[in-house]
């Protein structure tokens, strides 16, 4: 069954899905948007990672993610409180809002 | 490793101190705490012992960078004083800050890419939270924001790399990439370049190289000053030391696919982080641009031997520790008076407090890299060890950005010396004079026992 | 058949993918995102990770969009609150989002031949395999992430409960 | 004894700044004379030949090749004497001032005079780099602090000028330790042998990698535009470390690291060098002659007086080198005793500008009649002590080239114009208004300048021991010279 | 019996032991003291140069002491080692005995002056810088001496210090002579570097086999020190300047010695310069144009001093004018005698002065003989002297000059018997109007002038013996004398004689030239006397001077303002372009502009970090996209 599906076709898939993400980020100011396009890159590459480990016959690959997933969890679960921190305090989620840091 | 285990054991003590009621003793037992985990790191010196199915390589460059973390943190601790008797989580704080220095021990350390990942995302989810802790200010949480932001997004160029890499060569094992690497040399799939090089971008950002240094600057100048020190001591070596491990000892064998990459970014680094310096007055941000800058040099020692640098990096990023400290706690003194950390601020500072006046100006000489400090030493062993590698036009731009260094150093030490005073007068602590004067020494001793700090680590 | 799924599969996930990029709503955005995961949750069924797929499934689609859900709900965010880049940087993310795509793909091509072990075991990706894997091998990062969490747990608490303290 | 002599300032300075002691300055002068017996000490236990004496050598950083080797041959016993004599005047010289954070001030002195001994005494090409940028800390704040206007900008100017200078000596120093055999090291007589083994067209590259550093440090025409302003703006006590000692060390360079190290790069661009120093001789004075502050004139004349120097000494004939050596004393007496009487002067109309002096001989006899004689040093006149040097550099430099030491010896036609103007301008003519209350010579001031006029007349009239000392280090550096030049060719 | 060196080693040393008792005690010293001690070393050395000059008239073999060994450095040994041959043995006489006369006039002319004894020590000093240079047994010894005696030139120049305009010509006597005095130093460094050695004997036992070349650099260059000591064309304009100092001042150094100094090089050298031709060629040029030219403007001036200065410049250039001609001796003896006539002159003009309360312009005087006898008559003396009337000094001296000239060219002659005649005329002229007429200086002054001092009456009587008798230790053959000064010099011209040309005129010959001579200068003081004695034609003032010729002369051909738009304007224009354009826009700039680029840099590259996370994240993108896109180039 996996035979049938070439391994490039994951990569180019989980590229796809990196970039679709990557775009998100440029794209988007809303933090939030932002913030699950990121997560949709990291999913891109739990998805590779899985393929990889599927073809190299490898459960190393697969463990891994779940590590992934577990950052992914604190990361958002950290990420989320610092942008209710910010919309605290500016009242907004507007990523490009905040620079008052520059120069 | 059994290092590791200490702070981990500290971190979660930390938190239990909350429960047991036992705050008022943390900062001592958190130093006592990390004093034991150096005498550890001590005790180990010389093994080279894998831990955990080769999760984790203790070598002699493990025990030194991680006796510098630990020695970094219990300075850092002691700097940091303020910052807990401020601030009403001490437990929580404390917890943090350990949890990154565990995870900087980890990147020190790690022989598997789950290591490395889980190591820079413990201390970079700590610190995420660290830069943000002065809630009620929109600088700490902007520092939180971009930080975090761009922290997540670098770490989806790292998995992607890891997971390229893992795809080619079918393991996390450093060691075994290592090997799979150099008996596989020529049939590699081109993927596995890529994932290199998008491994090379995450460590970048992470050591804020130009050009993914932007966030470098506003989140030092954003997060509070002790966690701003924290971040350019403590994390910034671990973050060379998680690069050094590897490029130089993983990915070594393929060094020409990044090496030019690496050239350029040194460069880049040396210029924009030395010119835009000049520029600044904030002398946290005027910090943060060196803390880059030294980036650029140590780079340098390492593109031009990258296996053989260790010692040198090493000696480097200690007399950086010592010095940064340093400036940091001065900084952190006129801040907590002032307010505020413009330049202005530090004018006259020799008249009204000659010691933090003297410390400041050891640790910005040491950072310029004037003789006898042991920053000199520092930067005379990367330009030696590029120069014997035949780096000379290198070094020779080293040498002028290290010039337009002394610029920016040199204006917050005019302003110290030749300014009239302004501002508050400025009492610190007898614990912070004290640290400060220790520190200075440090520095100080480094120049003259710079033979032991190098041969720490011999080139494998 | 498998290949047909594979394709099926994908496009949705693309599609999803870009909505989620493209939603003015940030709910539908959180919305597509979710379905974006239960394509790749498919293709972990289809690459025989059963387990993972599960907890992807799990965790995913179950905890963190629902998180995202709540504070999208709690911020009040919706169309009318939506900031807006200028026209030009959209056109800019999208060259440079195409251009990371071809330079990446540039970079991967050529690999069929170069993935050096066929499978041929499929039960590596049943829960027995992996807890083994997890708690011999891997055993040290599972304890690790242990003090991950409880970081980002302490950490996020820390952020969100402070205002009301200082009151 | 030269381990004694290079840390006991250290040392001292230590304690001053560490005790802050009420008579700070007391304890600086008995320190400084304390190490000026001393150096009369090592004076008459040296044996008067080539052989470095007084030697020490322990490993420091061993991966580095870096040795704490210091030991004093002629060369260097005469310069420390310079230092070891005029740091005390330097002191005295400032008690009549009160300056505020006193122990700082003084303790700073010392350590530079401990750099300077350390930098005339390494006999490892690393640590002498160490002494040669130790230097300048002391010297950089003792202008910052104490300075006058404008000090921030101009003493950083002159802090990353030296510096930029140095850190191409920096690079010259390392390429040659790559270049020595086995286990690399500094010692001096390795890198000898390193350097000389090299190409000519590598020589080349180090011989300017080092002399530009040296030539900032002297300052040479046209590395010297950091000077003029910081001799004016740096307090008197500094400006007479500047001139008086530091300066000292570019040309010691050139004698001691430059020309044995590189000899073919010396002989492929020493001329070019000479050049440029002779250049720098009509320029300085040129532009001394336009002059209006009296500091900055004798500023613009050091530059005139070190081209001479630099320009002897890159000759390579013992006359040339000798008469740089006692040269170099005999400038820092004078110009010591110059810029002390520009600070008397100063002090009492608040004024260093030619114009606005004037008759102060008429009132001040001692102190004219003294400006007179350190005048007369300056412009070479035989019997002080500023003649002989000219006299042996000028030779120098002719036989080099005839139409060069023709040029290089108008430095005592401009010489002789410029500070005869200065001394008209500022002791002849009528008193003025800011010139009529000024006072002749107080007690420390004679004691002070006193020695100085004793110290030109009696190296004027009596050389020959001085010259003694250094001869055979001389010759040797000579011999060493022609040896490399020769086996390589 | 004390050694003959240690004499020669105490001549030079008194005076400098005089020096310095009284330069030290300047305020203590009450003028007396002073005096007794500046005058009484110099008399002893004038003591002790008579006994060496018995020594020697004995037949004494000539002193070279070495006193010590002053440095040596890579096997070149310079010692202070003093030469008392015969020579010198005349240059000490000349000097100790008019010094002292000087010394002794001094004591009455400064008398009340406050820098009293300041001025007896910068005297001594001089005297001692002025032995060192005639007695030096080497070419350096002779240049401390001779730049020595500059210096004291200096300050005695600028004595009056409060006068900037005395000041100014201090420093111009200091520039020109360091001027001449780099020249010698370079043929002092080329002699080094020829023969490895600065000891005369030495130089000169190895001068005979030297390339003819280097031969001519040298004594070329050691004419140009001479040309600033000697002021002779064209470094000779600070020595009517130098009239600013005290008279005594101008008679000792400006007069008798010092200026003679490049006589006396040129003549301790006269074997290298015989032995080069082409620049005995130059000297005798440079003498003849100087004599010529000085005498010329002496014609017009007012000043006594300054027509007294420039008679002097003349005089030297007749002296050059000689020894250029190979006529060594001849220099030398109009040498001696013009210091004695010279000295008189001065001291002469010096007591008139004093008279007239400083007084110097001779359209304000007039009249003086009587008021004045002594100096008139020592004056008429002087004047006679000078003018070459026999039996005075100056006859004898000038005399030979002449007839060498004309052995040696007909032209060369004609020039230098045109100059002396000339010297005659203005000397007279110049006497006339001080002496004679009627008194145009105001009543006031004139109630005032009396005859002077004994001490400076005294030194008068006896130069004017001198002047008197002093041409008798060289009368020539022709005149029935063995020429007792030619005799005495020998053994220092004996290498050289036989180098250059002889000359042999016939007594006849001889005889029509002096009674030629003494006719027209007779002659002209005819004219002078008429002019200014009983016509009473007094020289117009300053604004009035009628034809082009006249202003030329008097304006001293505009040689000062020649100079000052060649040299001085030049030199400062070119000195600010130095400071202003390359010092400041140059050099300055480039440095600054290094860091000014390093600023406005920064400037621009912190507009990189604009603080939006956006733009960050872009530009890393970007980043990464160029990253893989050169990897996947490179590969």
């Amino acid at each position: 069954m996996i035979n049938t599906v070439p391994i490039e076709y994951y990569i180019w898939l989980a590229v796809a899905l990196f970039t679709i993400g990557v775009m998100g980020v440029l794209y988007r100011r809303n933090a939030i948007i932002v913030f699950m396009c990121i997560e949709l890159m990291l999913n891109a590459v739990n998805l590779l990672m899985v393929a990889f480990s599927s073809y190299l016959n490898d459960p190393a690959g697969q463990v891994f993610v779940f590590f992934i997933m577990a950052v992914a969890a604190a990361e958002v679960s950290v990420g989320l409180a610092i942008l209710i921190l910010m919309y605290r305090n500016t009242k907004t989620i507007d990523i490009d809002v905040l620079n008052r840091l520059k120069w | 490793m059994n290092a590791l285990l200490v702070i981990c054991g500290l971190g979660i003590f930390a938190l239990v101190a909350e429960i047991i009621n036992f705050k008022k003793w943390l900062p001592g037992v958190v130093m006592l705490g990390l004093i034991a985990a150096g005498i550890t790191v001590a005790f180990d010196f010389g093994t080279s012992v894998m831990h955990f199915s080769e999760m984790l390589l203790f070598d002699n460059f493990s025990h030194a960078f991680t006796g510098l973390i630990v020695i970094t943190a219990l300075f850092w601790f002691w700097l940091a004083q303020d910052y807990f008797r401020l601030q009403p989580h001490i437990t929580d704080r404390s917890a943090l800050i350990l949890f990154t220095v565990a995870g900087a021990v980890i990147m020190a350390s790690f022989n598997n890419m789950a290591m490395l990942f889980l190591g820079l995302e413990i201390l970079s989810i700590s610190l995420y939270v660290l830069a943000g802790s002065r809630k009620e200010s929109l600088f700490s949480t902007e520092a939180a924001f971009k930080y975090f932001l761009m922290g997540s997004f670098a770490t989806g160029f790292l998995l992607m790399g890891i997971a390229l890499v893992y795809g080619a060569t079918g393991s996390f094992h450093l060691t075994e990439i290592a090997s799979f690497i150099s008996t596989h040399d020529g049939q590699l799939p081109s993927f596995f370049y890529a994932g290199v090089l998008l491994m090379l971008v995450a460590l970048v950002f992470k050591i804020s190289a130009v050009p993914f240094h932007f966030w470098a600057p506003d989140v030092y100048e954003g997060s509070p000053t002790t966690i701003t020190a924290f971040m350019s001591t403590v994390v910034k070596i671990a973050a060379i030391a998680a690069f050094y491990r590897i490029f130089a000892f993983c990915f070594t064998s393929v060094q020409g696919t990044y090496i030019t990459i690496l050239e350029i970014i040194t460069v880049l680094t040396l210029i924009i982080a030395n010119v835009t310096a000049v520029y600044q007055n904030n002398v946290k941000r005027i910090l943060a641009y060196s803390s880059i800058g030294h980036v650029g040099y140590i780079l340098l020692a390492f593109i031009a031997n990258d296996v053989g640098s260790a010692g040198t990096i090493f000696f480097y990023l200690s007399a950086y520790a010592a010095a940064s400290l340093t400036a940091f706690a001065v900084v952190h003194s006129v801040e907590s008076v002032n307010r505020t950390t413009t330049v202005e601020y530090f004018n006259g500072l020799f008249k009204k407090n000659p010691l933090l006046a003297v410390a400041m100006t050891f640790a910005l000489l040491s950072l310029a890299g004037i003789p006898p400090l042991a920053g000199f030493f520092g930067k005379y062993m990367v330009f030696a060890v590029a120069i014997e590698n035949g780096f000379t036009k290198m070094v020779i731009l080293g040498i002028l950005t290290s010039l337009v260094g002394v610029y920016y150093y040199f204006k917050i030490i005019i302003a110290m010396y030749f300014a009239e005073p302004e501002g508050a007068p400025l009492e610190p602590t007898t614990s912070i004079r004290i640290l400060l004067i220790v520190l200075t020494a440090l520095g100080l001793g480094m120049s003259v026992f710079a033979d032991f700090l190098v041969s720490l680590i011999p080139a494998h | 058949m498998t290949l047909n799924v594979f394709y099926f599969i994908s496009f949705v996930a693309v599609l999803s993918a870009l909505m989620v990029v493209f939603s003015k709503n940030p709910v539908y955005s959180v919305l597509y995102l979710i379905i974006t995961f239960f394509c790749i949750a498919g293709h972990y069924v289809l690459l025989n990770a059963q387990f993972l797929a599960v907890v992807h499934v799990i965790v995913y689609a179950g905890a963190i969009m629902v998180l995202f859900l709540y504070v999208i709900m709690l911020l009040n965010l919706n169309e009318e609150s939506e900031p807006h880049k200028r026209t030009i940087l959209k056109v800019m993310a999208a060259i440079c989002s195409g251009l990371l795509m071809v330079v990446l793909i540039g970079a991967l091509k050529g690999t069929e031949q170069m993935v050096p072990q066929q499978a041929t075991d499929s039960g590596i990706g049943l829960v027995k395999n992996l807890g083994k894997v997890m708690f011999t091998d891997f055993l040290l990062p599972f304890e690790i992430t242990s003090v991950l969490l409880l970081a980002a747990m302490v950490g996020a608490i820390m952020l969100g409960k402070s205002e009301t303290v200082k009151r | 004894m030269t381990v004694f002599l290079i840390f006991f300032p250290l040392a001292v300075s230590l304690v001053l700044f560490l005790v802050k002691p009420l008579q700070a300055r007391v304890w600086a002068l008995i320190a400084s004379l304390i190490e000026m017996i001393a150096s009369f000490i090592a004076v008459s236990q040296f044996v008067s030949n080539e052989a470095v004496q007084f030697s020490v050598n322990i490993p420091w950083i061993k991966s580095l090749g870096l040795n704490f080797a210091v030991g004093m041959d002629g060369i260097t016993l005469l310069l420390v004497l310079l230092t070891t004599v005029l740091v005390p005047g330097i002191i005295l010289s400032s008690f009549r001032r009160q300056y505020s954070k006193p122990a700082t001030f003084y303790g700073l002195i010392l350590m530079m005079q401990m750099a300077l001994v350390g930098v005339f005494a390494a006999q490892d090409g690393l640590l002498f780099y160490l002494f040669w940028e130790m230097a300048l800390i002391p010297i950089y704040f003792i202008c910052l602090i104490w300075g006058g206007t404008d000090r921030g900008r101009i003493t950083l100017k002159f802090f990353i000028y030296t510096l930029a200078g140095s850190l191409f000596m920096l690079i010259g120093l390392v390429y040659l330790y790559y270049q020595t055999p086995g286990s690399h090291t500094f010692a001096m007589e390795a890198l000898y042998d390193a350097g000389h083994s090299l190409p000519a067209g590598e020589q080349g590259l180090i011989f300017w990698a080092m002399f530009i550093a040296f030539a900032v440090k002297m300052p040479v025409f046209p590395f010297h535009t950091w000077q003029p302003d910081t001799y004016t703006v740096a307090p008197t006590e500094g400006t007479m470390l500047l001139s008086g000692i530091m300066l000292k060390m570019g040309i010691y360079g050139v004698i001691r690291w430059l020309i044995p190290v590189v000899p073919e790069g010396v002989a492929a661009w020493g001329f070019t060098a000479i050049v440029i120093s002779v250049i720098g001789i009509v320029y300085g004075s040129c532009i001394a002659i336009v002059q209006k502050d009296f500091k900055r004139l004798i500023a613009y004349s050091s530059i005139a007086h070190v081209g001479l120097i630099a320009a002897g000494a890159l000759t390579l004939n013992p006359l040339g080198i000798q008469g740089a050596m006692i040269q170099m004393l005999s400038h820092g007496i004078v110009v010591f005793g110059l810029f002390f009487i520009i600070d008397i002067v100063s002090q009492r109309t608040n004024t260093t500008t030619l114009a606005g002096l004037g008759g102060i001989r008429n009132v001040a006899p001692k102190l004219a009649t003294v400006f007179m004689i350190v005048m007369l040093g300056s412009v070479a006149l035989p019997l002080t002590s500023g003649f002989i040097g000219e006299f042996l550099l000028i030779n120098a430099i002719f036989q080099y080239q005839h139409i060069l030491g023709a040029v290089a010896g108008l430095t005592i036609i401009l010489g002789a114009v410029y500070m005869l103007k200065t001394f008209q301008k500022s002791m002849s003519g009528e008193v003025n208004r800011t010139t009529e209350q000024f006072a002749d010579l107080s007690g420390i001031e004679k004691w002070v300048l006193y020695p100085v006029v004793i110290l030109i007349l009696l190296i004027g009239i009596y050389p020959a021991p001085l010259l003694e000392i250094s001869e055979p280090a001389v010759m040797n550096l000579l011999k060493i010279y022609s040896n490399l030049s020769a086996s390589v060719k | 019996m004390v050694s003959t060196e240690l004499i020669a080693t105490l001549i030079p040393l008194f005076p400098l032991l005089g020096f310095f008792i009284v330069a030290l005690n300047v305020k203590r010293f009450s003028e007396g003291v002073s005096t007794f001690i500046a005058c009484g070393t110099v008399f002893v050395s004038f003591i002790l140069s008579l006994i060496i000059f018995f020594d020697l008239l004995g037949g004494g073999a000539a002193v070279d002491v070495n006193v010590f060994k002053w440095f040596s450095v890579g096997g070149f040994t310079v010692n202070m080692s003093l030469l008392v041959d015969p020579l010198s043995a005349i240059m000490l006489l000349i000097i100790t005995g008019v010094g002292f006369l000087i010394h002794v006039y001094s004591s009455g002319y400064m008398h009340g002056d406050e820098g009293y004894g300041r001025f007896f020590s910068y005297l001594n000093l001089f005297i001692f810088f002025m032995l060192l240079l005639v007695m030096g047994a080497n070419y350096l010894v002779m240049f401390i001496g001779w730049e020595g005696v500059g210096l004291c030139s200096y300050l005695l120049i600028g004595f009056w210090f409060k006068n900037n305009a005395f000041n100014d010509a201090a420093n111009k006597a200091f520039i020109m002579n360091r001027i001449g005095d780099l020249g010698m130093l370079l043929g002092i460094i080329l002699i080094i570097v020829n023969f490895g050695s600065i000891e005369y004997t030495e130089v000169f036992s190895r001068a005979t086999t030297a390339d003819p070349g280097i031969m001519t650099t040298i004594t070329m260059l050691l004419f140009v020190g001479a040309m600033g000591k000697s002021a002779q064309i064209p470094l000779f304009t600070w020595l009517p300047d130098a009239m600013a100092g005290p008279t005594p001042v101008s008679a000792l150094i400006h007069a008798a010695t010092m200026v003679t100094a490049g006589v006396y090089m040129v003549a301790r050298n006269n074997l290298l310069y015989a032995l080069s031709p082409a620049t005995m060629e130059l000297i005798v040029i440079i003498g003849l144009a100087t004599a010529l030219f000085a005498a010329t403007i002496a014609l017009t001036q007012n000043d006594i001093k300054k027509v007294l200065a420039y008679s002097t410049v003349s005089q030297l250039g007749l002296m050059f004018l000689a020894l250029g001609l190979g006529a060594f001796t001849s220099g030398i003896f109009h040498m001696a005698t013009h210091a004695f006539f010279k000295a008189l002159l001065f001291l002469g003009a010096g007591s008139v002065i004093h008279a007239m309360h400083h007084e110097q312009d001779i359209r304000r005087m007039g009249g003086l003989k009587k008021y004045l006898p002594i100096t008139f008559i020592t004056f008429l003396i002087g004047t006679l002297a000078i003018s070459g009337i026999p039996p005075f000094a100056g006859f004898f001296s000038k005399d030979e000059i002449l007839a060498s000239a004309f052995a040696h060219n007909q032209v060369v002659y004609t020039i230098a018997l045109f100059a002396s005649l000339l010297t005659s005329f203005y000397m007279f002229r110049l006497f006339f109007l001080t002496f004679f007429g009627t008194p145009r200086a105001t009543p006031d002054t004139m109630h005032h002038v009396h005859e002077s001092p004994k001490s400076i009456t005294i030194p008068l009587i006896v130069l004017a013996l001198l002047s008197l008798t002093g041409g008798f230790m060289g009368i020539p053959e022709v005149l029935g004398g063995s020429h007792w000064l030619a005799g005495f010099l020998a053994p220092v011209f004996a290498s050289s004689k036989d180098l250059v040309s002889s000359h042999h005129l016939s007594h006849t010959t001889e005889y029509v030239l002096m009674g030629l001579v003494v006719l027209m200068t007779l002659v002209l003081i005819g004219v002078a006397y008429v002019r200014y004695a009983t016509k009473g034609h007094v020289p117009v003032a300053e604004g009035q001077i009628g034809n082009v010729l006249q202003r030329t002369l008097y304006r001293k051909y505009y040689i000062d303002e020649i100079y000052d738009f060649i040299i001085v304007k030049p030199l400062y224009a070119i000195s600010r372009v130095f400071e202003n354009v390359v010092e400041r826009l140059g050099i300055d700039n480039i440095v600054n502009g290094s860091g000014r680029l390093v600023v406005e840099g920064s400037k621009v590259s912190r507009r990189i970090q604009t603080g939006s996370i956006g733009y960050y994240i872009f530009v890393m993108v970007i980043g990464i996209i160029l990253i893989l896109a050169l990897a996947a180039v490179q590969s």
